[in-house]
């Protein structure tokens, strides 16, 4: 019921999708994040700590199945080199009530970006920069505690 | 014994290499503690470890604060705060 | 960047999906309402009132984009005859920030669940029966008033 | 001036048809007035409209309480409440 995947190959979103969907749940909720050309990104490189991330992942989709009625919760990370549009990550929640699928995506996507080892680096026409974590992240994944 | 070094992102690259295999000295009872350490051993070190609030850190996998007691890990990891997502 | 449609044609996540993400996003937020098969529903018909379904459905679209900074919102209601398993609702909201994504899909469905004009008949081994309206759907629509 | 009722879900099976195109009376002030007006024309429409609380309606595509002023419109649809998503 629960499914965490690291790997370089692109995101099929159908098929991500289709595997979520097979929990018998009423409703779906999904969160997919996009490699943006922001500033003349021309690419995007995703850094992570293999086994350290995949056991991180875990622990925030368990998270979300002790604190929603959950079917089924999909978390899918692309890591290595991408382009812009290509999808960096796909999270899935699958619930009777929309309203635990709903609240579980986003507490899914917004632990995640605080929580688990993972680090981009930006490929610009003038050279690559490592992206700084935002303050505005660390307040989205406080809200969810307590 | 040996302690198996990691290190990520912009970590890694200024220190050079992804991993290092050490034999921890005495006297080193916090994570804030061996980095200090490791930056007297080279420039790369030196410069990747110049501001450790910048730096985050794992023992065994499990993300603790620089203060946290080292105790004897088999695996440490030194990187910068998280960006995936 | 709003698209509505109200079609009996199964629909397609891939397509839907790919659809939004052409919006140029950074983050994508969906919610996909399936058929299930809870006490015994073998079937379910979904009727609707052509052409003030649809300018509902672009009335609380264009709520949406007003409330929120999104680059797209794409809902797609399926009406007709459908089975256990079929898709019936997809909302997509895209955004540069993913909260104005996840915020902005969690109020289209909402929303809709009460004010677009659909209305479901359920087919079990004893007959027929239309769904009744759940106070729990008013609660849910409610919060997003003010 | 002739007046297009539509029927939506249980209230259409009802009465038996989706819609009907009628000439209102004089004297109808509310879509209240006009649903106590249709549930007289046959049984059906009084089986339909018999619990008020449990209708819904729309003049020429807009949603109104049933206590709204009847006008003269184009269209008027009246319907359960609505169950889609």
């Amino acid at each position: 019921m629960i499914a965490v995947t690291v790997d370089p190959a692109p995101i099929e979103i159908g098929a991500e999708h289709a595997a979520i969907a097979a929990s018998g749940a009423g409703g779906i909720a999904t969160f997919t994040g996009i490699v943006r050309a922001d500033d003349g990104v021309a690419a995007l490189t995703l850094e992570h700590y293999p086994g350290a991330t995949e056991a991180a992942l875990h622990v925030l989709a368990e998270a979300a199945a002790a604190r929603w009625e959950l079917t089924g919760v999909r978390v899918t990370h692309r890591v290595g080199w991408m382009v812009p549009g290509d999808l960096v990550v796909f999270v899935g929640t699958a619930a009777r009530h929309r309203a635990a699928a709903l609240e579980a995506c986003a507490f899914l996507i917004d632990r995640l970006k605080t929580e688990a080892p993972f680090w981009k680096k930006e490929t610009l026409a003038a050279g690559e920069r490592w992206v700084e974590p935002r303050g505005s992240d660390d307040a989205a994944a406080a809200r969810w505690i307590g | 014994m040996a302690t198996e070094i990691l290190y990520f992102a912009w970590v890694r690259e200024k220190i050079g290499v992804g991993a290092e295999t050490l034999n921890l000295p005495d006297g080193l009872s916090t994570v804030a503690d061996l980095v200090g350490w490791l930056a007297g051993r080279s420039d790369g070190h030196a410069e990747a470890f110049a501001e450790p609030a910048r730096l985050r850190a794992a023992i065994d996998q499990v993300f603790v604060p620089l203060e946290a007691t080292l105790g004897q890990p088999r695996e440490i990891a030194i990187f910068p705060p998280v960006t995936g997502g």
